[in-house]
């Protein structure tokens, strides 16, 4: 073979100054600069350069949206570890914690979506068994462009497939998530991941690498040359000009996985006084794991032999051995001495180890190739010194003089309305997708998917956890702040509704182009309206991820920050479900109805767009009636309880009468078209009627009794000027018929 | 008649678990001889007369480029035998 | 008695049948390595579900050339329950201890739901607790669970009666709406369903239940003839 | 080295729904004078040297049979060319 013809030609570092190179890598002048003059005082290799790259990206550095995110409310009695570790922990008693995180993969499943969700779903599961929890749930949350073309039907579809294809062969079941369709997506999918884990306590893992003389263990898959750059890569926008950037993809192998996360688990509890620290390979790969475990640990360099590092391919530099994304690698910090003892447990469970590197006074980062220092930067330099942009903020154009009268519905015939609203891609039924997901595997799932939220008991103990994703990005479109509240009390109101009290939040927050005023704007505003409601509903912020530049051509998306919510079941008779459970029932409303109208589901569908100013909202209210629900569930009076959101009332109680086959004889005061107002803080509950008088004590003026489930299989609600009258039967197969055919 | 054998291989630096996993299998029952193993998927299309053989070759690019291969981690070939009847 | 539950690398519910055979059947039960290569002490086995080997290639193709393949084979020899579920079926298909094979569901896709089944020989040992054509409810979860055999083959499952679940409404292209099979002895039966799935009303189904039952009556039945 | 090229393919009375499901696809884009598809297999294997031709056969077989193709569904038949060095 030709070796030579390999070898790849780096620039020298004086052509990367004068080419200015790094600004292909995404390093800005201004950034460059900092690096030559003021962190190593010479000119960077282009190894040094590339390493500067990956971890000053937005998605390593979070330099673009640090000073956003320090205004989240993340304290709380029960939070064990917040932001800043691999996921965020919350105790749970009996010296158990529940760890989550959720992850964005948005531009790599934009290139490749089969491949682009596997991975991401690797990702997550990695950071949350890297804090020393079993991943016991995962859940998704899709945003895709109403599908028009057999390109967007197969896209969709290979998300899909790639979701499940990952997360069944790994034994994780995939319980939840949302699926909402706006052509705001159209050029930028959205698919966001999250997994939630089970731990004790006294087993929690860090991410450092701290004492001198400490090994560094590198396990897993071999580095190739896949996803090189693509933590930089992750973090620039699309445009059509920009399409050559879409270079090598990552492949997913969770049969890698599943053995890796087993041994990690053994090495974990059954070995930790060996351990000092372990952390994933994620995005940047070994130089941001590496780096971050040394400088998180503190007061030590770290010295790696590149020669040391399993490769796939022959001749591999610096560069890319760095910054390679392969996937289903960890790397570990283990004690002098105990190096073999570790390595024995990988070998047991067929999972490949080997020492590359180890801790060092002083606070060199170095890496040796071929005998030579390839790279020698300080470590703080890479991980916690990264830059951070005050960026600028503006009110975007189209909130400037948004009309603040609300959008009127035009409703001449309201069961043909019903219908149509049943089957918009976005209310119908999304059981095509989540019925390719194993949601039962690990025999816990007690809720699975096409209820509320998901509810997944903890074994041998009488509680349980709830979960759920959401988020509606058209109110924050109209008002970002405002519809970030909402955002995080409509997952509250889901963890509700399944007789959970709200434990905390992690989120991923899908936004524009930070660096132009008025997309920062929403990102700003968006995260203070979560932190609004975190702190109303007592449920921090632990963890999280951001995606910017979700631009394309210069238009951004919705703002989207996708909140994704675990509550706690102390009980597993409070477990409550949303389907009507027998005829007699009384049904109710509890909350005000409104008129919720512009950015809601019937002006979409009757305008074909949103606008306006964003209806009104009130946290205390929307605290308050959580808190009803909540006590009515606990005080056992409660059969089924449904959140109310897109769609309105009425679509919320045909959905409660599918899930038994049931139906109901209802009587409102309300006009019909109230019926689809999005009004916030309102639930569909229904109670056995012996529970009438302590449930409406309970309730005072928050609750109306609408009427009665019945047996004979209809849907008959009578309105103040008119009534909705149809079959459930029908009705039931128009909604969960709408979606399979539209990806037909 | 048409016989037209696609042949469609991951790329070089993309990672095939896949072939990983049969490989090391093999390994294990003593096939140490084998250095090396791709896994690939091999297509057989039958296509009907009537198309000249520029045509079809554009054709069958379309096919592969649009469908059978995914352009950004595979690679294809194919030949093309001319056959009585369909195989 | 005592089961017997084996895991291969990438088995994915060897703790969820774990689980099932101790709190909810209350019988012993250990794991035993693919490493291993004895079976010796157990009364029965049970192949659980998962990807073992990632299904890569086809499912069970790689994990039946595992070290404790020959002491499984040899263990079914001898005429005591082997139970393999949905990749533990795969398994015993491909290591030859079962007929046929299992193909590609006929959507292409993975399904996972609840399914009903009728039960079409309840004079199994591993369908005693049932009813002939009762309708049972288990879960299925696979992408590859369409069960195809040659016609001389099925006559022969049909001839012996060997078919012992059958699909209500066939959700993957089953042959015969074929759910689960035993061998010709009897002794060894492979399901796509998941038992171990319904065996608390709390998941959905306690369906399953019958089936764990039927093995150990099977088993306990034999011990007192034996010690008898 | 010999590179050993292994196609496996599923029996005629097989029916594969993947590759029914790309060939609904090509007909739906207007590709009809795609008769017929199917999908297989495809191996490429490269043997170290110092093995028999005969031997090398009887390898293939072996493996083909006992692990690469399955004989309830599927059919498989090899090339071996002889190379210089690993491809
Ligand atoms: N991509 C998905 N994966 C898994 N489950 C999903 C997905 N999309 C929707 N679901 C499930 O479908 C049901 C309805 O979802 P959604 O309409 O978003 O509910 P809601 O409006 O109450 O938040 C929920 O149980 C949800 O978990
Ligand atoms: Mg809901």
């Amino acid at each position: 073979m030709d070796k030579v013809m390999n070898q790849p030609v780096e620039a020298t570092p004086e052509q990367i100054r004068d080419q200015k190179l790094y600004q292909s890598m995404g390093l800005s002048d201004h950034e460059y600069q900092l690096i030559k003059d003021d962190v190593l005082h010479r000119l960077p290799n282009y190894t040094e350069v590339g390493l500067f790259s990956g971890m000053w990206s937005e998605h390593c550095s979070y330099k673009n949206s640090k000073p956003v995110l320090k205004k989240f409310y993340t304290k709380g009695e029960h939070v064990v570890k917040g932001p800043g570790e691999g996921a965020g922990i919350i105790d749970i008693g009996d010296n158990q914690g529940v760890v989550f995180k959720a992850e964005s993969h948005n531009h790599p499943s934009a290139v490749e979506p089969f491949q682009g969700a596997t991975t991401g779903v690797g990702g997550i599961l990695r950071d949350i068994f890297s804090m020393g929890a079993r991943p016991i749930a995962c859940l998704d949350s899709l945003r895709f462009s109403t599908p028009k073309t057999d390109e967007d039907r197969y896209f969709i579809s290979q998300i899909v497939a790639g979701i499940s294809s990952y997360g069944n062969c790994i034994g994780v079941p995939t319980v939840g998530g949302d699926t909402t369709f706006d052509d705001a997506y159209e050029h930028n999918p959205l698919v966001n991941v999250m997994c939630v884990g089970l731990m004790d306590l006294d087993k929690i893992e860090v991410g450092a690498a701290a004492g001198a003389g400490n090994s560094i263990v590198y396990v897993g898959a071999k580095t190739g040359r896949d996803g090189i750059n693509g933590a930089s890569f992750a973090s620039f926008q699309f445009d059509s000009e920009h399409e050559s950037q879409r270079s090598a993809v990552q492949v997913g192998d969770p049969f890698t996985e599943k053995l890796v996360m087993e041994a990690c688990l053994d090495v974990i509890n059954n070995h930790s006084d060996s351990l000092v620290g372990i952390q994933d390979m994620g995005a940047a790969g070994l130089v941001s794991s590496s780096a971050e475990m040394g400088s998180k640990a503190g007061g030590n360099g770290m010295v790696l032999d590149l020669d040391l590092v399993p490769q796939r391919e022959a001749d591999m530099t610096p560069f890319e051995l760095m910054l390679s994304e392969s996937q289903e690698r960890m790397l570990l910090c283990v004690k002098a001495g105990h190096e073999d003892e570790v390595l024995t447990v990988f070998d047991d469970h067929g999972v490949d180890a080997v020492v590359i590197g180890h801790v060092t006074e002083g606070d060199h980062y170095q890496l040796l190739q071929h005998g030579n220092v390839v790279a020698d930067v300080p470590v703080d330099s890479l991980a916690s010194q990264a830059p951070v942009y005050h960026r600028e903020s503006e009110v975007p154009a189209h909130l400037k003089d948004s009309d603040t009268k609300q959008f009127v519905p035009e409703i001449k015939n309201p069961t043909a309305t019903l219908k149509q609203m049943l089957t918009q891609l976005t209310i119908a039924s999304k059981e095509s997708i989540y019925q390719t997901y194993d949601t039962q595997v690990q025999t816990n799932t007690v809720v699975a998917p096409g209820s509320d939220a998901a509810v997944v008991r903890v074994r041998h103990y009488d509680k349980a956890l709830a979960m759920t994703t959401d988020v509606n990005g058209r109110y924050l479109y109209l008002n970002p702040r405002i519809g970030g509240q909402m955002a995080v009390a409509e997952a509250a109101r889901n963890i509700v509704a399944s007789g959970a009290v709200p434990l905390g939040i992690t989120d991923c927050l899908n936004f524009g182009n930070p660096e132009k005023p008025d997309q920062f704007y929403e990102l700003d505003q968006a995260v203070m309206g979560m932190s609004d409601a975190c702190e109303k509903f007592n449920a921090p912020v632990i963890s999280g991820n951001v995606s910017l530049n979700n631009e394309y051509d210069n238009v951004p998306i919705y703002p989207t920050p996708m909140v994704g919510m675990v509550g706690l079941i102390k009980g597993l008779k409070h477990v409550t479900t949303q389907d009507f459970k027998q005829a007699g029932d009384l049904v109710y409303v509890v909350g005000r109805t409104g008129n919720g109208f512009n950015g809601s589901q019937i002006q979409k569908m009757q305008t074909g767009k949103i606008s306006g100013k964003l209806f009104d909202f009130d946290l205390d209210y929307e605290a308050q009636m959580q808190q009803l629900v909540i006590d009515a569930i606990q005080n056992d009076l409660v059969h089924s309880a449904h959140d109310i959101s897109e769609g309105g009332l009425i679509t919320a109680v045909a959905e409660s009468t599918f899930g038994n086959q049931l139906g109901v004889d209802l009587t409102s005061d309300l006009p019909v078209d109230r019926f689809f107002s999005e009004s916030q803080s309102r639930f569909i509950v229904s109670i056995a009627s012996e529970n009438q008088d302590a449930f409406e004590k309970l309730m005072g003026e928050n609750a109306d009794c609408l009427g009665k489930v019945t047996d004979d299989n209809h849907l008959f609600v009578s309105a103040a000027d008119g009534y909705f009258d149809m079959d459930v039967d029908d009705a039931f197969h128009l909604w969960k018929g709408a979606l399979p055919c539209s990806l037909k | 008649m048409a016989l037209v054998k696609v042949y469609v291989n991951y790329k070089k630096s993309i990672l095939n678990p896949e072939a990983q996993a049969i490989q090391k299998a093999l390994g294990r029952l003593g096939y140490d001889n084998v250095n090396d193993l791709k896994l690939g998927k091999y297509f057989e299309i039958t296509v009907a007369d009537g198309i000249s053989r520029d045509d079809l070759n554009k054709e069958i690019n379309d096919i592969c480029d649009k469908m059978l291969a995914n352009y950004n981690m595979e690679n294809y070939h194919y030949d093309i035998t001319e056959t009585e009847a369909a195989q | 008695m005592k089961f017997a539950i084996l895991a291969f690398p990438g088995s994915n519910c060897e703790m969820d049948l774990y689980y099932a055979i101790q709190d909810i059947m209350n019988e012993e039960v250990e794991l035993v390595s693919y490493k291993k290569n004895s079976l010796e002490g157990f009364d029965a086995v049970l192949i659980p579900g998962g990807f073992s080997y990632g299904d890569y290639l086809r499912s069970g193709a790689i994990a039946r050339f595992s070290p404790i393949i020959p002491a499984l084979q040899e263990f079914a020899k001898s005429g005591r329950p082997v139970l393999g579920i949905c990749n533990g079926f795969q398994i015993l298909t491909e290591a030859g201890l079962l007929p046929g094979s299992l193909q590609k569901n006929v959507s292409a896709k993975f399904i996972c739901q609840t399914e009903p089944l009728v039960v079409n020989n309840a004079g199994s040992l591993f369908s005693s607790a049932f009813k002939l054509a009762q309708i049972i409810n288990l879960p299925i979860a696979h992408g590859d669970g369409n069960y195809y055999c040659d016609q001389e083959t099925l006559k022969r499952l049909i001839a012996n009666d060997q078919i012992i679940f059958k699909y209500r409404n066939n959700p993957n292209g089953s042959v015969a709406n074929i759910a689960g099979i035993t061998n010709k002895a009897g002794n060894v039966l492979g399901m796509m369903p998941h038992p171990e799935r319904a065996v608390e009303d709390i998941l959905g189904s306690s369906d399953g239940i019958g089936i764990f039952q039927s093995i150990i009556n099977y088993v306990k039945s034999r011990e007192v003839v034996a010690h008898g």
